[in-house]
């Protein structure tokens, strides 16, 4: 079929700095056949200018338009919106950015700025010609349900924020605690299985005995640090050393404990079996402040490789110093050591004074907080990935710092790594925020530049399937991938690494970009 | 109508800002400075091919997308004379300084190269703060101060120079506000035994951050020469009694180990040595730099605090230090020396917080508090606690879920 | 004759690829008129033959320019796009032709002085080889 | 008597046996081996001719064998799957036999991989259990395993190899008992350093009886220097050096003569181990040294028969 | 499936380099799951093939195409005419689909642009092992599912080697000892009376050894009444 396509030069970035020959560029624009409007405008983004270019474009009937103006991002999106008004789809519009990859960083070199400003345009008409209309299209979501996986001080924050947006919270807590939260609390509740994607998933959630199916808009993932599973050669010499948020619970109800009371980072000072992971110090000066104001008599030891007082509780350190509690410092060399044979005292080597130390103790605590085991279950039902370390891995920060790669799927507190409760709170909100608001929307925005599978090409090799972070593709009825669009976010990864290139990208075809390519590579300058 | 008032245009006020604007809330974002970025805009990105998580980029990012975002109002060069309280909130009426340049800049920076004024009047935006519009200093501009030269409008191809544009008064009502106003780098030449100010190869990281930010690589401020002998030392202004602050700056650490990091990407026969007292390497486990470090034969970690920084022979640094345990003295000789500086609030004590009821702790910072928040004051970012980055977007989002449901709050 | 120009060709990802090249512009960073960027979703999309079709059409360099890795917007495009990067070089040193003159690079929206010398790179790499085949083509 | 070689007959009369190995010329030249044969006669009851060892190109073993029989010393061929399917192994039997060579010893054979052949194609017809259950039933029943059946059938002694120190180490006595119910009438181990490893397997081969029902000679090799321990400390699959014993030959001033003691001391120990009918001494490329070790570890004079 | 790998390209480019025109036929079975012969691989030899001519100023004419199944009459007689059109053919499918060509024109030549490896499975994205050798008498039944034939170096039946150390093969310190794998998956399924019996002399005339195999399946056979044109008479 015959293009009939509609130039614009927007005079703001191109012309401005008087670089370009607008005249010989509308000229060139011109001789091309497909071309049936060429026009010069001060400002694609000023509504006059607007109005005039879709009048033009309603008048001559054009199925296309080529933009030559600035960054993309930059554009007004009225431009589209306009375009959207005159019957042109917005993937009808090729639009070339003229300012910052020809004007600006060439505005010494005139006569090669001219030529590869007209090659673009020759490199974009040729792609307009090639462009297909895509429809946007939209589903809506069939609950407003965030699931939030793990009800500790993360989780609740998550659930109360997400329910200030009107989302219906489900949270799963593995034991039996009793909370005042918003929504459905599941106890003895784990997430076993998911499908779907986000907006629509459909989850597997395994309460008692029973497994439920459970559709969810979102999930918030806060399982929090793996007090429970501390490993470790002291954690074997001493059974009855506790967790420091345990004790600090057992703390806060009144219990007095058995001094003398020693807190060490890990449980595994060679650090075999866990990493050190103590981003409990905030949490770990508040217990032994609140421990020495209660009890000035009881002697308080902190034992540590790294003292990560983070921030303000630098003061609290100093602080609890002034209480006297004792802060000891070891490098591996001198780690603690605890005789299993008789585990009443702890043997460490002070690093700064060097020497060697004999700690009778009748609590022993562990600060440091290992990676959740339940995030390798969780990550394995939701299909997200997580790091070596054994936390879920954030996505790009490019997005939001409490965001998987996968959308609708949240993640917030010691569930990333390690955190202070004050911070997990903080996460926790701000998840909660984010899955809630994700939920408001309601529909699912999908479609356009996605991928799209050519079965007869298709050899079910698997290989998209594998290689793509969304698992949009799926193996159809008729055993050859499909596409699920609304998982499917158009990055292209399955189109590129397809071996029997049965799968193109809409608006990114090998065709369109190979095209372009090669027209500007056709130009001389 | 509901709108929110930012004050602060860091990575705080941002991340605020687009998260207010997402959930279709209208904000007017007032940033004293000429452009968008904060604290973010000074430090470079740490990776060359792996991301190091700094975060500069998120902050950025956001700072690109409220540009362009309708509901977003963005007041540069401009602060908050007065908010009083009215009824569904606040009246607050924003001094805008004129730029004398208009949105039709594009960047090219001819009208720097032809600026007569010493050490220039017409400046284009620090780091990568966006938008890339320069501004005039009025004080040092000619122009101004004798009425003549318009260099600087004649070289312009955009005709962007506009001697014309005057001070504006802008008034706003809104429902809230969001008190983002982040933090100030401590001056490293408070610790003047340290050489800063003297020495000209004594830089702050700040200093180093900027300047990797816009070079991509370092070079002694002295000689323009290439360093191979580098030191990084932590906690200049920091955890100090004397001159600086007590507290910890937290983000100091995160920077510095990935700002070494980069060094050695860029120049993998760099020697390093870093000198701190504890290592607080934000989100990660505290061995993962200890592992990093050992597996690079270039690089050193010294736990001890330098004593002093002299002048050394030919031109280079002198540095002296106690050993880790013992206290025998070392001197050492670098080409370029690192002060990991520390932070301050900034504007948490200012005549507007006053106003707007805020208070300030011992150390300085601004309390965020339930009773403000009734008020309708929001306090968020590095300016209530030393946060970095990507804790303060956190922050920052948790806090606006607050304002949510009580944007009605203050009627 | 007039020396000959360049010719080399970029890839980006449309996310930090093409911010870092658009942020350069725009802080007065100037640099060779020869590149020519050609814009893609992300580095994973790019394809080998994209790479060799662009050396078939007379391109004297190539280049693939993504987000960091671990930061790349979807998660592991830009991993994926160097190694296809790396597949192209290994087929070029097969076949006898300087697998330098094709290279991946990574770069983050705020950094304004990796694009000017990741195209000075290339450029140089362009002018040193020279066309494929030397001038005749 | 199934053969009656010297071996057998040393075995069958309850003596601790002795024998050593001698590696065949990378050539046509027989000197080494007449060398090797005088210098060694009387030092060991047999000795034995490696099959290609490590898959490098050497004299044939059957060849090297009749080189030394002229200077009245007595054989034992190895003979291994690598390069013969069962075509060439059942008429070398005959041939060897037919030589005047009464003991064979059935190996699976090193990989080419290790070999100065590499690009060798391998055979593998059988493995070393199925090779020992052919030849026995060729010298017992006198069948081929195609079912022909032999007239003057072969009169062998059959021999075999095992190592206690491959994994997975719960098995490698099952796999010592399935070679003998396929027939080995001996076994030669691979070379023992961890003694204690050692203790533990014997004991379990004694707890199954095997020691009743076959001959074992423990192998021993003298090491020439620290390097060599930590050569096959760690290159050697399914070897296993115990540190102190690579830290003493590092000690060691004069590592050689170390070497000489520590091999006669573990000759010394395996004499005590119950079940032990003998040891196997692997002097490589240092068969010199082996009436030394003999003589120092007492066992000398070799018994003689008529 | 059938795992193949290209064939480094400069001894393509030498084979090819006297040829005028030349046609690279793929394969969209086995080879292109195991990535070699693909539509993408045709693709992209082809291109570097194109690249390395204008290097070296060469003509040479590239076609590239792909079947369905190459090892099949049918599919490869749909680009025959591709085929005969040029001087060569360049097969990117296992060494079956070349001779299936090389053998339907037999005057044409035909080359290989692949290596045929092995039966093997992928056992992660981007590596196959072997684990078949066609040896036409299965026995993993008794073996735990593990095939000695293939998995071990030397194709033992009554293994472990001496060699296997770590439960490693002593040939390849990266790949397990089948044997040892074949000892832990018996022990699992406590069959480990299998392994203590002694495994006879396999028969080896089931396998290539027993000269070329054609399997027939007279059932499935086409009389000659049924078939159609030339190959009824012959």
């Amino acid at each position: 079929m015959k293009a009939r396509i509609q130039v614009v030069l927007c005079k703001c970035c191109t012309e401005m700095p008087k670089l370009l020959n607008m005249e010989k560029l509308q000229k060139l624009a011109e001789d091309s056949s497909m071309v049936v409007s060429v026009m010069t405008v001060d400002a694609v983004c000023d509504g006059k200018d607007l109005a005039r270019i879709v009048g033009e474009a309603k008048e001559r009937e054009i199925d296309r338009a080529v933009v030559l103006a600035c960054h993309k991002k930059d554009i007004s999106p009225n431009l589209l919106k306009a375009y959207r008004r005159a019957g042109i789809n917005e993937f009808l519009i090729e639009l070339v950015n003229m300012r910052e990859e020809v004007v600006l960083p060439h505005a010494d070199e005139p006569e090669r700025a001219q030529a590869k400003a007209e090659t673009k345009l020759k490199a974009a008409l040729t792609r307009a010609i090639m462009l297909a209309p895509l429809e946007k299209q939209s589903e809506e979501m069939k609950t407003k349900n965030v699931v939030i996986v793990g009800a500790g001080v993360a989780g609740q924050a998550a659930a109360h924020e997400a329910a200030k947006s009107g989302a219906h919270t489900v949270l799963l807590e593995k034991t039996s605690k009793s909370l005042k939260v918003p929504g459905v609390i599941m106890t003895h509740a784990q997430l076993v299985g998911a499908s779907g994607y986000g907006g629509n998933f459909q989850l597997k959630i395994k309460a008692g005995e029973k497994v439920e199916e459970l559709g969810a808009a979102a999930v918030v993932i806060a399982t929090g640090g793996g007090w429970t599973t501390l490993k470790g050669p002291l954690a074997k010499a001493v059974k009855d050393a506790v967790p420091l948020y345990k004790f600090y619970e057992h703390m806060q109800s009144g219990m007095v404990p058995k001094g003398p009371v020693v807190i060490v980072d890990t449980p595994d000072p060679a650090g075999k079996t866990m990493k050190v992971q103590d981003y409990a110090w905030d949490d770990t000066l508040e217990t032994v402040i609140q421990l020495k104001k209660k009890h000035p008599e009881l002697l308080v030891y902190v034992i540590f490789q790294e003292m990560r007082a983070f921030g303000l509780s630098e003061l609290a350190y100093k602080e609890a110093a002034d209480l006297g509690v004792r802060f000891i410092r070891y490098d591996k060399a001198g780690a603690p050591k605890i005789d299993a044979k008789n585990p009443i005292a702890l043997t460490v080597k002070d690093f700064s004074q060097g020497e060697v130390l004999d700690l009778k103790f009748g609590t022993l605590v562990f600060a440091s907080i290992p990676a959740n085991q339940d995030n390798q279950m969780i990550a394995d039902a939701l299909r997200i990935p997580m790091t070596v370390d054994g936390s879920i891995r954030r996505g790009s920060i490019q997005r939001w710092p409490v965001t998987t790669p996968k959308p609708g799927i949240f993640v917030c507190g010691s569930a990333l790594f390690p955190k202070s409760r004050e911070l997990a709170k903080a996460e926790g909100e701000a998840a909660g925020t984010m899955a809630g608001q994700f939920v408001k929307r309601g529909m699912i925005e999908y479609g356009g530049s996605v991928a799209q599978v050519t079965p007869e090409k298709c050899s079910a090799c698997l290989t998209c399937i594998r290689t793509c972070p969304y698992e949009a593709p799926f193996i159809g009825a008729a055993n050859k991938a499909e596409i699920k669009v609304q998982a499917c976010q158009g990055c292209g990864m399955c189109v590129g690494i397809c071996p029997s290139k049965a799968i193109d990208l809409h608006h990114y075809t090998d065709d369109q970009v190979m095209e372009e390519a090669r027209t500007l590579l056709g130009g001389d300058f | 109508m509901n709108q929110v008032l930012i004050v602060g245009g860091g990575p705080a006020g941002l991340t605020a800002a687009k998260t207010l604007v997402d959930r279709g809330t209208e904000v007017v974002l007032v940033e004293r400075k000429e452009s968008l970025g904060g604290m973010a805009r000074e430090l470079t990105c740490k990776g060359l091919v792996e991301c190091r998580n700094c975060g500069v980029c998120f902050a950025m990012d956001r700072a690109g997308e409220i540009l362009r975002e309708p509901n977003a109002e963005v007041l540069l060069l401009s602060e908050v004379a007065s908010a009083t309280k009215a009824d569904h909130g606040y009246s607050v009426k924003i001094k805008t300084a004129p730029r004398y340049i208009t949105d039709d800049c594009i960047g090219c920076g001819k009208c720097v190269a032809v600026c007569p004024v010493e050490g220039k009047a017409i400046f284009p935006p620090t780091g990568s703060g966006q938008p890339r519009l320069h501004w005039i200093d009025k004080s040092k501009c000619l122009h101004f101060k004798k009425g003549k030269c318009d260099k600087c409008a004649s070289v312009c191809p955009t005709h962007a120079v506009d001697f014309e544009d005057r001070a504006k008064n802008i008034t706003r009502n809104v429902n809230a506000v969001v008190y983002a106003t982040g933090i100030d780098p401590i001056d490293a030449c408070e610790m003047s035994r340290l050489g800063c100010g003297i020495l000209k190869d004594v830089v702050s990281s700040v200093d180093a951050e900027r300047i990797l930010n816009e070079k991509g690589r370092l070079m002694r401020p002295s000689d323009g020469k290439a360093p191979k002998k580098i030191a990084v030392m932590q906690c200049v202004g920091s955890r100090t009694v004397k001159v600086g602050v007590e507290y910890c700056s937290k983000f100091c650490c995160k920077y510095a180990t990935k700002m070494s990091q980069l060094l050695l990407d860029t120049d993998p026969d760099i020697n390093l040595d870093f000198y701190f007292m504890d290592l607080r390497t934000l989100y990660e486990p505290q061995d993962e730099f200890k592992l990093w470090a050992k597996s690079k034969k270039t690089v050193k970690l010294i736990r001890s605090m330098p004593s002093v920084v002299l002048p050394g022979k030919d031109g280079k640094l002198l540095l002296r230090a106690a050993g880790e345990t013992d206290l025998d003295i070392t001197e050492t000789e670098y080409d370029l020396i690192i002060l990991s500086v520390g932070m301050r609030p900034s504007g948490a004590s200012a005549e507007l917080a006053k106003s707007l009821g805020i208070q300030t702790d011992k150390s300085g910072f601004a309390v965020a508090n339930h009773e403000l928040e009734s008020k309708g004051v929001f306090v968020c970012g590095a300016v209530s606690e030393p946060m970095d980055i990507e804790e303060t977007a956190v922050r920052a989002a948790a806090t606006v879920s607050k304002m949510h449901h009580q944007k009605e709050v203050g009627t | 004759m007039a020396e000959r120009k360049p010719k080399v060709i970029g890839f980006c990802c449309e996310k930090h690829g093409m911010d870092a090249a658009v942020l350069s512009a725009r802080s007065g960073k100037q640099f060779d008129a020869s590149v020519r960027l050609v814009q893609v979703p992300c580095t994973g999309r790019v394809d080998g033959i994209h790479i060799l079709k662009a050396l078939e059409d007379g391109a004297d360099s190539v280049f693939v320019l993504g987000c960091l890795e671990k930061n790349c917007y979807y998660d592991t495009g830009s991993i994926e796009g160097r190694k296809r990067v790396e597949y192209v070089k290994q087929m070029l040193s097969e076949v006898g032709i300087e697998k330098e003159r094709v290279e991946m690079f990574n770069a983050a929206s705020t950094n304004a002085w990796a694009f000017p010398e990741i195209v000075s790179k290339m450029v140089g790499v362009a002018k040193k080889l020279g066309p494929i085949g030397g001038e005749k083509q | 008597m199934k053969a009656g070689s010297n071996l057998e007959k040393v075995f069958e009369s309850g003596k601790f046996a002795v024998t050593a190995e001698i590696g065949p010329p990378q050539s046509a030249n027989p000197e080494p081996l007449t060398h090797h044969a005088k210098m060694l006669r009387g030092f060991a009851d047999a000795f034995n001719l490696t099959d290609n060892q490590t898959a490098v190109v050497r004299l044939s073993s059957i060849a090297s064998a009749v080189i030394i029989m002229r200077e009245g010393v007595e054989p034992v061929i190895q003979m291994t799957c690598r390069d013969r399917n069962r075509i060439a192994l059942q008429s070398d039997l005959f041939g060897a036999a037919a030589l005047g060579i009464k003991n064979v010893l059935c190996l699976t054979g090193d990989h080419q991989i290790f070999g100065n052949e590499k690009a060798a194609r391998n055979v593998f017809d059988f493995d070393s259990i199925v090779e020992l259950q052919v030849f026995n039933q060729l010298r017992t029943e006198g069948k081929q395993v195609g079912g022909e059946v032999v007239k003057d059938p072969p009169k062998t002694y059959l021999g075999c190899a095992e190592n206690p120190f491959a994994t997975p180490y719960e098995f490698r006595v099952s796999r010592l008992a399935k070679k003998v119910s396929a027939g080995a009438d001996f076994c030669q181990t691979q070379a023992i350093f961890d003694m204690d490893m050692f203790e533990k397997w014997m004991d379990e081969v004694r707890a199954r009886g095997l020691d009743k029902k076959m001959h074992i000679l423990a192998g021993v090799i003298p090491m020439k220097s620290a390097g060599a321990a930590r050569y096959m400390k760690n290159k050697v699959p399914g070897m296993i050096v115990p540190d102190h014993i690579v830290d003493r030959m590092k000690a060691a001033k004069d590592p050689k003569e170390e070497g000489i003691k520590l091999c006669v001391e573990q000759i010394e120990h395996l004499k005590s181990v119950k079940g032990v009918h003998g040891v196997h001494i692997m002097a490589v490329a240092w068969e010199e040294m082996v009436p030394r070790i003999v003589e120092m570890a007492g066992l000398l004079p070799r018994p003689t028969f008529q | 499936m059938i795992v193949a790998k290209r064939k480094p390209l400069n001894e393509i480019v030498e084979m090819l380099a006297p040829y005028k025109k030349v046609t690279v036929i793929g394969c969209r079975s086995c080879v292109a799951i195991c990535l070699a012969g693909g539509e993408k691989e045709v693709k992209m030899l082809v291109s570097a093939l194109k690249v390395k001519n204008r290097k070296e100023g060469r003509k040479q004419e590239l076609d590239g195409l792909v079947v369905e199944r190459q090892c099949e009459k049918e599919w490869v007689k749909e680009v025959e005419d591709k085929v005969l059109d040029s001087d060569i053919t360049l097969s990117m499918a296992c060494s079956l689909g070349a001779q299936t060509i090389g053998d339907m024109y037999p005057s044409h030549l035909t080359f290989p642009g692949l290596n045929t490896g092995i039966f093997g499975v992928p056992e992660e994205q981007g590596v196959w092992s072997e684990k078949c050798v066609g040896c036409g008498n299965c026995i993993i039944h008794t073996t735990g599912g593990i095939c000695p034939i293939s998995r071990c170096a030397k194709s033992m039946l009554n293994g472990p080697c001496g060699g296997s150390a770590n439960r490693k093969c002593e040939v390849n310190l990266e790949i397990d000892c089948a044997w040892a794998a074949i000892y832990d998956r018996l022990k699992i399924q406590n069959r480990l009376d299998l392994i203590e019996k002694i495994m006879p002399a396999k028969d080896w005339s089931t396998s290539h050894a027993g000269g070329r195999r054609v399997y027939v399946r007279e059932d499935a056979k086409l009389t000659p009444h049924q078939k159609k044109g030339k190959e009824a008479v012959q």
